[in-house]
């Protein structure tokens, strides 16, 4: 891959496919189960967080709190609202944790958001935190690395478990995420691994528990921090492996986890996932061979869309136009040399990206929902994959990761393609 | 029955879809950054540039008012540490600029964030510097100019372009009238070019002509064409309106006569709705435009055909018993168009006041119930009234009734428990939504709908019956009740942004 | 019901919502799953059934096969040619049965179909039949209960086994053919019931030893004569159950199941499966209660069409402004009287079900791939659950039968409403 | 670097997914209805009436040659056993009224089946007698018009329209002519407006007008303008077309010199494509008009900024290795267009006789390769053929001549068995199917597309390799080959549909 292949944003005005800090962090703890976040800012912010919450995710397991101050309170500071917020959240939900992200007015207003916390502390039973989370502090990306690196923490020094894994990097929020993360624990237990705790989809005592692993996965690159931290203070040592999309990236997600447990691969396993791979794709393999080769942008961000873009490209054949990576991550850097696409966008501003699609002859999108408008503009099928997805809900048994998620997904790109009305405006 | 216009099935169901979301003052406020936007993506040839940190424009894409409408297009400065520290006036110059050079759009809106509004930044003379260096016009909204009206920053943006565009070209003294013609300003939630069809039709019928409907395709012409008016005709006098008055000298005229009603007190100086309603509408804009003789054969023919059809509906809604529950909200539409144009009779009437709380104090909500049994009277029937009663009695006191009918709402009545129960039911949310407006087609489309209602089939397990929810706020799971209560706990009482 | 609400056929042009006997025959069949199907017939009648199936249904099992004579064979006969595809098709794929379905051409022609039956099974080592399938003899569902009964020829008594069944009237070639029936078996494998056979889904010998089952499933009426014909000849006896689509048809179906073999039914499975679409459907209650009360309508055959009809009135609580039965069974007529339905269309023509449909206010269609146009005119999401589906497919484990189905349609409806390029249209 | 036009681009995928379908004369043919229908539906305002039972109006909406497109009306005559006894005259006559009263079409074809065919209808009597008493044009096609002239159905229906439409109107004498005016008439599958948009623009600038393209949102008006025109440009001289030129005197012109390669042998005649064979196909049909002076000046300058703009993106051409799969198809582009106009350098040719078998005898398959061969020579080559090798042996022979680019047919070679070796493929059915055109543009875009297919990332492991195929039809799984075998052996090899 040679650089010129490689875009960074061009202007000062960003209209970006990222979001703040505070998403991030806030994202990383809605999957501490027993855990509630209190956004301390203006309305707007909790609101944002709150919508993405709610359409993105489990409609019933919110646990986002509001500091809810007044214009009035940004001059004499919000911290009285803060303490109340944090009693009626201990008050109603009798969480373990509670996370204070403060944003950027009361960030640049002063508020003594430590003072508060410490007092909060000594008041009520549940572990109490804040973290720095202005908008203009930095992207989402490095408000979760830093959120997993907080709760690190809490984390205790403890016995190794043999063949026991923590997967890192993992979000509760994407579209499949539940039945993604079966599919990668039917995978782990097929090589008797198992699962010791997620960061983030575990109560926060087993997050505490964490160092009794013997191993950190670290999924796509995301919270690489964490388990680098982990490894020094709990001696836990860590693999990155491929987010596994695809028949490949979920066998190179087996070897790179054994390898680091020194375990041999059970080869049959895997076997008999190809042949029931095979078995499922003999039945549409003519609708793959006609869409083989489709010309496709992958939106996404560095955690996931690299290695979806390595499936699309080696495994269906199609043709990655263009490969925009929305948020980076610690991983992203060494990727940017991949070689499956023909033109990379990092962090695009998003005028700026829909021109590259729209000149490069897109046929389809693997996006969030926030290329909805472009894809339509495009006349181009919209697959959702990627966060945020406020338009599209899963909760069968679908996974898109693992040797499952490759049926699901080949199926899904199918239709994409076959059960639009082009047809019909076609034949006008 | 009821024919929809071709291709447009899908936008009910889809905007249902968001609906039952508990934000706007329930467990959240939208921002003001929310509004403004609301309001330039309803200007099509306008561009808004967020002054302020990417979250602020990439959370802001979702449309909290219209979930099912994200806004697309959010460039925002990208204000980083530097700026919070420097200030950001350099950078909201640059950004301006590229706004203009990338989008070339006839106008961009500065919305100002926290951020920049703490530190400081003087927008104002940056504006002012840039302006004639571009090829557009640029205004900015900082949330500062209405005080505490709701949407905070749509009434902010809408005041902006008043004051900063319109009142600027009015100094020059350039304005050519269009004469004897009206606007007509609703909320870009509200469906303005769906929902003021008929009335735009009657005003024409009586010779009144319709300068501009906002906010329906509207471009930045059309708003500096606005002052041309009049009159501007809306549902709330929202301040940007208030100020044309003083500055341009357009006067307005709201339907829902809340200032006046503060005065008067006469309920039907709420409901703009109905026949009745109507007409008092109707005849008070012709009044103002001086076409009273014009408007009285024009009501008068409208009205009687409207009366026809409706008769013609009312046999089959003879004799049913229905249950409804108040309303709370200005919207109201059960005195108007319920018992007097359709003429039901209300068995039972249900307050849920943790709706209502939300919206108006105590003492108003009494004078609204007074008033709501009062009229119930005044049309012959002697409704029981249930306060904050418990999915339970409601259908317990229903079955006593041998109620045909329950018209509620889903957002604060457990319909599908009714359905279990066997008890038919009618959406108010949904007619609110979709179909209510100021009219003389609107109650025989409710008589139509209403007499659909009573021959629907029976619903009889509903999947939703499967959880729990709140006792009081019976749409909401504990869950969310929860995130309910803090949050009106930390607000001490909100006035809500759905009004 | 009033039958005021029933609406039948007015003109005498017909564009037809059902195929004719052929189809049905042919779909019987390609469920025996090693038998050939011939189409004796002109290039037509076979290039349709091929199309069907093969855009239909799994891409890699066809095994259909045609006559191929040519227009100068419509004066002299084209036995010959019929001999010869029964031959090449023995030759090619060894299969247990070849069925020769005669259609129009050759029936009026008046070939001698049933002497050279009598004379191929003399010379192939296989069971070779033949069933008159001229377009004019009747519709899809006729030729459908034909060759179920045909197929009860070769069945042998036998003894009973205990708690086994049969399910007759499942049809592979329906959308989710595959997961639905693996979710059927689950959900009676539950209650300590085995499948023996499947009507049609089973090799030819399984087919045979029919009647070692005690007792069959009708699954909603469809081939209900052959069940008969098995209680007579066979002593089996059989329940008609509803196809089980959402949580009471699939409670029902264990009940009436259960009952047909006095069997007390495990109640604590059904509680699990309550307990876990609770669970999932708390997680999008939210959209659930906005899109209660959608204007529907259900056009599909009298085997399906019905059940779907009532979960969604029932459980998701949705209008059913039109349910149009596009093919009858043996059950229709019962059915007609239920209540679910505002409008009530038995084997409409397209013409007069569309004008039906456009009058109705109808926001929804729940169809097959035929209803595309119409849902494209209506601006009405399609949600494509009917036979045939040509523009859909599914690989992956994913029913919209039984307890998980309920999950997956539940899933599948809320997207169809949400994710698509309305919200855009509504922007504009 | 190629700009798809908005809203377009899920075109092609879509008509992709479909294209592997190995029917069309391999393991079936679509019946005349099929044909029939396509026309049918060509006709914007048209309505076809299927004399006959059910199942040959319901199978038939799939439509073969295109089965993302369906054909959603098919009304029928819905013909059952009575009428097979008696005869479906009456039934037709009522069913021809009833159509025009529910569709109010211009025109009703009546498409015959077998059963009506057989039974003996007398369908010309039955619409002769009818005409009269309905307000549109009703003609019928039965597949005996045209003898064995694929697409049948086409074919017959288009002799239909021309003998019982146009030539009706013909025999009056009432014919106003469009002076120097041409039709151009192509397949509707062959998306007419897309591919002819070059041909017609080059023609006007020639002088000469365009009287109608067919079939593009054609109705029956446009139809009944055919005759006004001076010549037909047509790929192919259908039947229909042949009996305008005898009955209206609309002679045509053939860009496919099918017939006169017949006599001549000069393979030039089988390509209308690339920069000369445009020119000499313009030159011709500007001489048929009388236009040679204003096509000259026209054709030199077209051709000369073809010719830059090829030798522009030559240069990244230069030195690449080629293997190309003979074409057996009368579109044949590699001639002219990949070794003259574009200059590729074959390394390796390969011909595959199972696909060809369908098309052409064995004589004409080996002139064909022997063309092949000596155009490679013409231009400096002198490739390797390999005749059915299997895929391996292709690969091996790939790897041996360092093949970078490798142009062939996904529906005859197994390009995601290149792809695992790490062989860059272009494929020539993508071309074919949605680019290839008449005009000197399509050179200009191949040269392109053959650019980027040198610089797309290589595809690792497709998962269609863990598929078995057939040795031989490498794009056939083994249950398809068996089929397409017992076909074979029944039909004594077809002449397939697609050409």
């Amino acid at each position: 891959m040679n650089n010129e292949k490689i875009k960074e944003r061009e202007g000062l005005v960003y209209d970006p496919t990222q979001d703040c800090k505070l998403v991030g962090a806030a994202r990383a703890l809605s999957g501490v189960k027993d855990a509630i976040t209190i956004v301390h800012a203006r309305p707007g912010c909790h609101c944002g967080v709150l919508l993405l919450r709610a359409l993105g995710s489990n409609q019933n397991d919110i646990r986002i709190v509001s500091s809810a101050f007044r214009a009035s309170e940004m001059i004499y500071g919000a911290e009285g609202k803060l303490t109340d917020a944090i009693r009626l959240s201990y008050k109603h939900f009798k969480p373990s944790l509670i996370a204070v992200l403060n944003c950027s007015a009361p960030a640049i207003m002063g508020d003594d958001v430590e003072g508060v916390v410490l007092a909060m502390k000594e008041e009520i039973p549940a572990e109490v935190f804040s973290l720095s989370t202005g908008g203009y502090e930095g992207p989402a990306w490095i408000g979760y690395e830093e959120t997993l690196a907080e709760l690190t923490h809490f984390m205790v020094e403890s016995e190794k478990a043999e063949n026991s894994v923590n997967i890192i990097g993992f979000k509760q929020d994407e579209i499949k995420a539940y039945s993604d993360l079966s599919e990668i624990e039917r995978m782990l237990n097929s090589q008797g691994i198992t699962v010791n705790s997620v960061l983030t989809n575990s109560n926060f005592d087993e997050i505490k528990k964490a160092p009794e692993a013997s191993l950190n996965i670290v999924l796509g690159g995301d919270g690489l921090e964490s388990a680098k931290i982990m490894k020094e203070r709990f001696d836990v040592p860590y693999v990155v492996t491929p987010y596994p999309f695809g028949l490949n990236n979920s066998i190179e997600f087996l070897k790179r986890v054994s390898r680091g447990l020194n375990k041999q691969i059970d080869q049959e396993f895997i076997s008999t996932e190809k042949e029931a791979i095979k078995e499922r794709i003999e039945r549409v393999f003519l609708f793959l061979e006609g869409i083989y080769d489709t010309s496709v942008a992958v939106v996404g961000d560095g955690g996931r869309a690299f290695d979806l873009a390595k499936f699309l490209s080696d495994e269906l054949g199609f043709g990655i136009k263009v490969l925009a990576i929305t948020s980076k991550n610690y991983s992203t850097q060494d990727r940017e040399k991949e070689d499956y696409f023909e033109s990379l966008l990092i962090e695009p501003d998003r005028f700026e990206m829909n021109r590259e699609l729209k000149t490069k002859g897109v046929e389809m999108i693997f996006g969030s929902s926030m290329e909805k408008k472009l894809a339509y503009e495009l006349g181009a099928p919209l697959v959702r994959i990627f966060y945020p997805v406020l338009d599209e809900v899963s909760i069968s048994d679908s996974p898109y990761a693992g040797f499952k998620g490759t049926i699901q997904l080949t199926e899904n790109i199918i239709n994409a393609v076959i059960s639009n009305y082009a047809g019909i405006i076609d034949a006008d | 029955m009821i024919q929809n216009t071709r291709g447009a099935n899908f936008l009910r169901p889809l905007i249902n879809a968001y609906n039952p979301l508990p934000i706007h003052g329930i467990t959240a406020i939208p921002g003001k950054i929310s509004g403004a936007l609301m309001l330039v993506n309803a200007i099509t040839d306008a561009v808004p540039l967020i002054h302020g940190p990417v979250g602020c424009a990439f959370q802001r894409k979702i449309n909290p008012f219209r979930p099912h409408a994200s806004f697309y297009e959010t460039p925002c400065t990208d204000m980083r540490d530097l700026e919070v520290v420097y200030g950001g006036e350099e950078k909201l110059r640059q950004g301006i600029k590229e706004t203009y050079e990338k989008y070339h759009p006839a106008l961009i809106v500065v919305i100002t964030t926290c951020a920049s509004d703490l530190i400081g930044d003087d927008f104002k003379s940056v504006i002012e510097g840039i302006k004639g260096d571009i090829g557009c016009e640029v205004i900015y909204t900082a949330g500062d100019f209405v005080g505490k009206s709701k949407p905070i920053g749509y009434q902010d943006a809408l005041y902006a372009i008043t004051d900063q565009m319109l009142c600027e070209g009015l100094e020059k003294g350039e304005i050519v009238k269009n004469d004897c013609s009206v606007n007509i300003i609703t909320l870009p939630i509200h469906n303005a070019a769906l929902k003021t069809a008929e009335m735009a039709s009657v005003l024409r019928e009586m010779g009144i002509k319709i300068n501009k409907i906002c906010f329906d395709h509207t471009t930045v012409k059309d708003l500096y064409a606005l002052s041309k008016a009049e009159l501007t005709i809306t549902d709330y006098p929202l301040a940007g309106i208030r100020l044309m008055k003083e500055k341009a000298g357009v006067d307005y005229y709201a339907t829902v006569g809340l200032e006046k009603y503060r005065e008067r007190k006469e309920p039907e100086l709420l409901s703009p709705y109905g026949i009745e309603g109507s007409a008092r509408v109707f005849m008070e804009i012709a009044k103002r435009m001086g076409k009273e003789g014009e408007a009285e054969e024009v009501i008068e023919r409208r009205k009687k055909i409207a009366v026809e059809k409706v008769s013609g509906i009312k046999k089959d809604l003879e004799g049913k018993t229905v249950a409804y529950s108040g309303m709370g909200c200005l919207h109201s539409l059960e005195q108007q168009m319920l018992l007097r144009d359709v003429g039901i009779n209300p068995g039972l009437v249900i307050y849920k006041t943790s709706g209502l709380g939300l919206l108006l104090s105590m003492d108003a909500m009494e004078e609204v119930r007074n008033i709501t049994v009062e009229w119930a009277r005044k049309y012959g029937s002697e409704p029981e009234v249930l306060i904050n009663p418990t999915t339970k009695e409601e259908i317990k006191a229903m079955k006593e009734k041998r109620v045909d009918l329950a018209i509620v709402s889903s957002l604060n009545n457990a319909v599908h428990e009714y359905h279990k129960e066997g008890i038919r039911t009618f959406n108010r949310e949904d007619l609110m939504l979709h179909y209510q407006r100021i009219g003389f087609e609107c109650p025989v489309e409710l008589a139509l709908r209403l007499r659909e209602a009573l021959k629907e089939p029976q619903k009889r397990s509903p999947l939703l019956c499967m959880l729990e929810y709140d006792t009081l706020r019976v749409n909401l799971t504990p869950e969310w009740a929860k995130l309910a209560d803090i949050f009106m706990s930390l607000r001490g009482g909100v006035v809500g942004d759905r009004c």
